[in-house]
């Protein structure tokens, strides 16, 4: 027994207590002159967090926007797939919902660069009379990126969900008389949400820590925590105060998420084991 | 390895090594190395140039692999392709945003880099850090230091050694398309109205601190390199002031300027000759209340794994033909006299690339302690997060 | 619905239509489409630097899924019988390695091993006998694999654990039962059993690891994996060059699923019935 | 009857739960034993102790004579049906069949372990199912493939642990007979956990009766079902009324009897097993079928042991027979089970009658007081 966990408790205490820990540390100290850790005790970093209080904010908003406009988008498409679909077409259109995970995310994004610039979209609405209609580097891109990178990882637990919902409930709900809004309603939404709960988690913490899309699609202008991390570590060269952040950071997710899956476990459908 | 090679070695130890690379356990370019002996036929190649073949830097078994780091739009491809068939070193290159990126690599370590191409303001202090090695400049015969004006190759000398030789020297300003910007801003003072003015949502400005702070200082008509914290909180409000209007931050501006999304933005003007001469509505603007002049050069990081690749990349682009080459591709200035007198009538005259000398009165080189200066660091961190 | 649906499966593919069209771009720059051509095809096997770093990623991808799925379903194993405060603090380690961020994990691996490795190379330098270069510890290959290892590895206990929580205990006592030690027991009945959750986790960490950029970004010293080449390459001005690669490695992803597809039909079936 | 199989003083605590205590028992060669109680009596967790799944924590198990306490499940010479088969589901019916063959060492020769397997399949009526996956089979089907699948290795006991209670009860009568037919042919020892009392007592030379941990009783079905030893026995076996009371007067062959409702009652002694002296707490036990019941008076035999008047409560109609709640303001509520040839001469009593109710002195069995509060109707 000790022999078959030995190598997981070696790599949980190198890969992630010691990072862990480094970084608490290192959020106590000072920037060295030139940049790096310089050793120390104080509370500074942390006592300058508000000044990246925007990325937080844009983080703690665009993360939870993102999570449900993707829930939103795959919803109907899981749906679809889960119960109206042909039994022989199920698997071909499954597939197509992973198969864009293949190509690298980052040129998936890029792609979007182009749709969303000056000559894509905008130039297709200029031709149908609507101008000055600006998308990329605006949070509008972003959003759109989020919910392209990550459409797949919420459609997949939904459907889930929706296929193991027994169709017979469904029927016995019309059978006595709510309409198909009603049966949604009551039955169908109700009974899927271990999917919804674990595709918003996946997507949800993917998001916290995003990173590309924003750098890509929002032109460095929309800024999450995950950039001004990326810029305090490989621009400024400012450890101390990108481990404050990235320390603040987990912080954030244990408590978010932790309340998250007691709000989600609370749900009598059992998210938990779906969550874990 | 280099430590190592400029140490003697002892006879026993010489035999020890044969026999490793007799048994095939070491490779003949490490036994060269590790020996010395590679040092030595490097050191002779260079003293009697006639026994050698033409081309110097194909004279050993380089490998074939080599990793530049430089800038985006910063290289001519024919070159290293060039290099590549001569010499079978394939080229990768890394492109980077600013000096602040590469130093933050270098420090973390294991980049894995050969050559890469810091700008002037940061030499002292990769020095400093033991980041670069001294350049053993008998194995560079195509660099000619009195071909260069020290203006310009001053900084790669420091407490009397070179550590780096120079690649192209060049101004700071900014580009404007001219058929969206009508009121031809002349200044950052300009520059920063026409952000919140006629150009509101379609300027870029740099993602690293030197330019971009520098260049709302120079509005606020304070020097280029302050790092005086009132001087940096004014021109701090400025950039705040301006970010809703910009189209985005980011270093690498010529995709957004050649869709049409970006009409302003902070430029080199080697990448404003490359714009202008696609699209001659791309105007490039030194501006009058100041900006920056630099170098850049080429230098072999500390730990770089293909050293002697990384010697012969350097020899090939300081021959004179090569570096007129390079010129002409990425429209930025060589310092070398000799590649000058290679270029074109057209390019040597160009506007952009040699201004006159008025214009450049007002330009600052970047000073050394704006790269560690903590608040100008952390004020562009800010301000890119705002 | 159908409507929806089809505008939902454009929204997919479009970007990747784009991606291989301009893959066969004649043209320099990827945004402006002059013509036909597959010379970026050409150009992209020819070049060591593409292929290194797509050798990268596969080796440092399959190490990782090898690595995982091993650790990963031995530690199942074990935490399925196990109870008190080792399993509770194992269960947070789970937990919290799935949810850190790859941002973050990616920085402090980087930063905690630039820590150890400067404390250790000037020690192993004075260690080091005279004459010998000493070995310098730094960041590559093993970093990379330790950092995707620590997520995928967890993913892995948790998809595993699922299995064997789903399992029939009595599965294992009918075999025991038939005279089977528990290590035939093992392989001849769990083994199978949890199979399906192994694969599913092999190919989630390999995935995962081929892709994953953040991680690599930082903590991949001079290793080049696939997409830290890409990112490079967008960055010095994206070219066709890009885009071929990205084709290459769908129609490379999507032919290995149609094979698997048609050796695993069997098992598929019999897993929908269970 | 040579003992195959043996707990001697076997106890067995699961932390402060005693799931088996202190038993003693033998299992003949060849015969077909039950264990039957409640759930969470003990009989399963006694099985798993001779399959080995389960250590005692004190006493010995024995097969054949030898301590097996030591002995893993996969070493001892039995073989187990699961309650829900527990069939592979990754292998097909032949490779299930063929299981245990194939983990012996020497491994016998292919061509063999392949006839035995069909053998096997012929003697559950599975001929050419061999390559049939097991998720294809009916619940009957599986069942019949659990059972080749232990038998085909000549065990000392089979054990079958509740292998019915998946089955509809129409399949289940005809695998009930099924399996006592294969156990005769094969003349392999067989113990069923059950808590089906109707399935023990129809299947099994001898059934052991579980209750909190403890073997209430072991016997025949008859011997059981007449015989009870106490009220447990009394009560899982078939239905009984129940009243209490305490023993006044022990005679030659008489005893007499005083219920607690202060009715007095002058008993046989001979239907008692326990010696019984004056002043203990009893319960007398009468099976509802041998209470007679009349409207009038003149049908109660003379020498019943109680003669009384009870109201109908209520009336369940069972086909062949009448079952009747009855209420005395005395006795309370008890059973009658009246059978219909009885009834030719009186039309069948209503609801709210009120009729002559008694029993004979040789149909009321004296046991000893569990002293548990349990309802006199079961």
């Amino acid at each position: 027994m000790a022999a078959l966990l030995a190598p997981t408790t070696l790599w949980f205490l190198v890969m992630l207590i010691m990072p862990l820990i480094v970084i608490l540390i290192f959020s106590f100290g000072e920037r060295a002159a030139v940049g790096g850790y310089g050793g120390g005790f104080t509370f500074e970093q942390y006592a300058n967090l508000p000044a990246r209080l925007k990325a937080f904010q844009n983080t703690l908003t665009y993360a939870p926007l993102g999570t449900l406009l993707s829930l939103l988008v795959a919803y109907p498409l899981a749906y679809f797939l889960a119960l109206k679909v042909d039994r022989r077409f199920k698997l071909v259109l499954l597939v197509l919902v992973i198969v864009p995970f293949w190509t690298s995310l980052l040129i998936r994004t890029y792609a979007w660069i182009y749709i969303l610039g000056g000559r894509g979209i905008p130039t297709i609405l200029e031709w149908i009379g609507i101008e000055g209609v600006r998308l990329i580097n605006t949070p509008t891109a972003v959003l759109i990126g989020i919910v392209y990178g990550y459409l797949p990882l919420m459609v997949f637990p939904v459907y889930v969900s929706l296929e193991k919902l027994d169709k017979s409930l469904l029927e016995a709900s019309n059978d006595l008389g709510g309409n198909s809004f009603k049966t949604f309603l009551q039955i169908t939404l109700p009974l899927s949400m271990p999917g919804i709960a674990t595709g918003c988690m996946l997507v949800f913490i993917l998001l916290m820590g995003e990173f590309l899309i924003p750098a890509f699609l929002g032109g460095g202008k929309v800024f999450f925590i995950g950039n001004a991390m990326v810029d305090l570590f490989l621009q400024s060269r400012n450890w101390p105060f990108g481990s404050a952040v990235a320390a603040t950071l987990v912080v954030i997710m244990l408590i978010t998420v932790s309340i998250y899956m007691r709000l989600a476990m609370r749900n009598k459908t059992g998210a938990d084991q779906s969550l874990m | 390895m280099s430590k190592n090679s400029d140490k003697q070695i002892t006879s026993k130890q010489f035999m020890r090594q044969l026999w490793r690379y007799k048994r095939g356990s070491i490779s003949r370019r490490e036994f060269l190395g590790v020996t010395g002996l590679g040092m030595a036929t490097a050191v002779m190649g260079a003293a009697i140039p006639s026994l050698l073949p033409q081309k110097s830097w194909a004279s050993t078994d380089l490998g074939d692999r080599l990793v530049f780091s430089t800038w985006p739009n910063y290289w001519n491809q024919a070159n290293l392709d060039e290099f590549t068939a001569n010499t079978g070193v394939n080229i990768q290159v890394n492109a980077f945003g600013s000096n602040e990126e590469m130093l933050a690599k270098l420090q973390a370590g294991g980049t894995g880099w050969d050559v890469f191409v810091p700008t002037n303001y940061t030499i002292s202090n990769y020095v400093e850090l033991g980041l670069i090695q001294e350049l053993d400049l008998s194995r560079i015969p195509n660099y000619d230091a009195s071909a260069n004006n020290p203006k310009f190759a001053g900084p790669a000398t420091v407490n009397g050694k070179v550590y780096c030789v120079p690649k192209n020297w060049g101004t700071t300003g900014f580009i404007i398309n001219s058929n969206k910007i009508t009121s031809g801003p002349k200044s950052w003072k300009d520059f920063f109205e026409v952000t919140k003015g006629e150009g509101s949502g379609h300027t870029i400005v740099h993602d690293y601190q030197l330019t971009t702070i520098g260049a709302a200082l120079c509005a606020l008509g304070y020097s280029f390199n302050s790092i005086d914290p009132n001087e940096l909180a004014e021109a701090e409000a400025v950039l705040i002031e301006s970010k809703p209007h910009l189209f985005a931050i980011t270093s690498d501006y010529q995709p957004g300027m050649r869709s049409g999304d970006a009409w302003m933005s902070i430029c080199w003007n080697g990448d404003a000759t490359q714009l202008h001469n696609d699209l001659p509505e791309m105007q490039y603007v030194i501006a009058s209340d100041g900006g920056e002049i630099w170098t850049d050069f080429y230098a072999i990081p500390a730990e770089a794994p293909h050293l002697d690749a990384a010697y012969a990349f350097l020899n090939y682009m300081q021959d004179p033909a090569v570096q007129a080459r390079d010129a002409e591709a990425h429209g930025y200035a060589p310092t070398d006299a000799r590649a000058i007198a290679l270029q074109p009538a057209s390019l040597a005259t160009d506007p952009i690339l040699h201004p006159a000398e008025e214009l450049m009165n007002g330009l600052e080189f970047g000073a050394a302690q704006t790269l560690t200066d903590p608040n100008r660091a952390e004020l562009i961190a800010r301000f890119k997060s705002a | 619905m159908r409507i929806y649906a089809t505008v939902v499966y454009l929204f997919l593919y479009v970007p990747i239509g784009l991606i291989v069209l301009f893959s066969f771009n004649a043209g320099r720059h990827a945004s402006e489409l002059r013509g036909l051509s597959i010379q970026w095809y050409g150009k992209a096997l020819s070049n060591p630097f593409a292929g290194d770093a797509f050798f990268t990623s596969l080796e440092i991808a399959f190490i990782v899924a090898i690595l995982s799925s091993l650790m990963g379903t031995a530690a199942a194993l074990a935490l399925q019988s196990m109870k008190g405060p080792l399993r509770v603090i194992l269960d947070g380690l789970i937990y919290i390695s799935i949810m850190i961020p790859g941002i973050v994990i990616g920085i402090a691996t980087l930063v905690a091993l630039v820590t150890v490795f400067d404390f250790f190379n000037p020690l192993l330098a004075t260690l080091w006998p005279e004459g010998y270069t000493p070995p310098k510890l730094h960041m590559g290959y093993a970093s990379v694999i330790a950092a995707h290892t620590l997520f995928t590895m967890s993913l892995v206990i948790i998809i595993v654990r699922a299995r064997i929580a789903g399992m029939d205990r009595a599965l294992i006592e009918a075999s025991m039962d038939l005279y089977a030690s528990p290590w035939r027991t093992f392989y001849q009945v769990t083994l199978p059993q949890i199979y399906p959750a192994i694969l599913a986790g092999f190919l989630l960490s390999f995935t995962f690891s081929f892709d994953d950029f953040i991680i690599s970004f930082f903590v991949a010293g001079p290793n080049t994996t696939l997409p830290v080449y890409i990112f490079a390459s967008i960055r010095r001005g994206i070219t066709p060059e890009v885009n071929a690669i990205g084709t290459m490695v769908l129609a490379g992803s999507l032919s290995l699923l149609i094979v698997a597809q048609f050796f695993m039909r069997d098992g598929r079936r019999r897993a929908k019935v269970n | 009857m040579t003992s195959v199989a043996a707990f001697r003083n076997v106890s067995k605590r699961y932390g402060e739960i005693t799931a088996a205590r202190n038993l003693n028992l033998d299992v003949a060669s060849g015969e077909f034993l039950s264990f039957l109680g409640p759930s969470g009596c003990g009989k399963t967790t006694s099985l798993r102790m001779i399959a080995g799944f389960e250590q005692p924590s004190e006493g010995e198990v024995f097969l054949e004579g030898i301590c097996v306490n030591d002995v893993p499940a996969y070493s001892r010479p039995v073989n187990m049906v699961f309650q829900h088969y527990a069939l592979f589901p990754h292998l097909n019916v032949e490779s299930n069949v063929a299981y245990g063959l194939k983990q012996r060492s020497p491994k016998p020769p292919t061509g063999e372990i392949h006839n035995r397997v069909h053998e096997m399949l012929e003697l559950v009526q599975l001929t050419g199912y061999s390559l049939r996956q097991t998720w294809e089979l009916s619940g009957g089907q599986q069942q019949r493939v659990a059972l080749a699948r232990a038998l085909i290795n000549k065990p000392k006991v089979l054990l079958l642990d509740e292998p019915l209670a998946a089955l509809d009860r129409k399949l289940r009568r005809e695998m009930q007979i099924e399996l006592q037919n294969l156990q005769r042919n094969v003349g392999i020892t067989f113990i069923l956990v059950t808590h089906d009392q109707e399935e023990a007592l129809s299947m099994s030379d001898r059934v052991c009766i579980m209750r909190e941990g403890e073997i209430a009783q072991v016997g025949s079905p008859l011997d059981l079902y007449d015989r009870p030893r106490n009220q447990y026995v009394a009560d899982f076996v078939g239905k009984s009324n129940f009243f209490y009371g305490v023993i006044e007067q022990v005679r030659t062959w008489k005893v007499d009897i005083r219920l607690d409702c202060g009715i007095p009652v002058v008993l046989n002694s001979s239907r008692s097993f326990n010696s019984h002296k004056n002043g203990d707490k009893i319960c007398i036990s009468v099976r509802p079928e041998q209470l007679v019941l009349a409207r009038d008076e003149s049908n109660i035999p003379e020498d019943s042991a109680i003669k009384s008047t009870a109201r109908i409560m209520n009336r369940i109609f069972l086909g062949e027979q009448i079952e009747y709640l009855l209420c005395d303001e005395r006795l309370g509520e008890f059973l009658a089970l009246s059978s219909r040839h009885n009834e030719l001469n009186e039309k069948p009593f209503e609801t709210n009658e009120v009729v002559f109710v008694a029993w004979s002195r040789d149909a009321t069995l004296i046991l000893d007081d569990d002293e548990r509060d349990k309802p006199n109707v079961s």
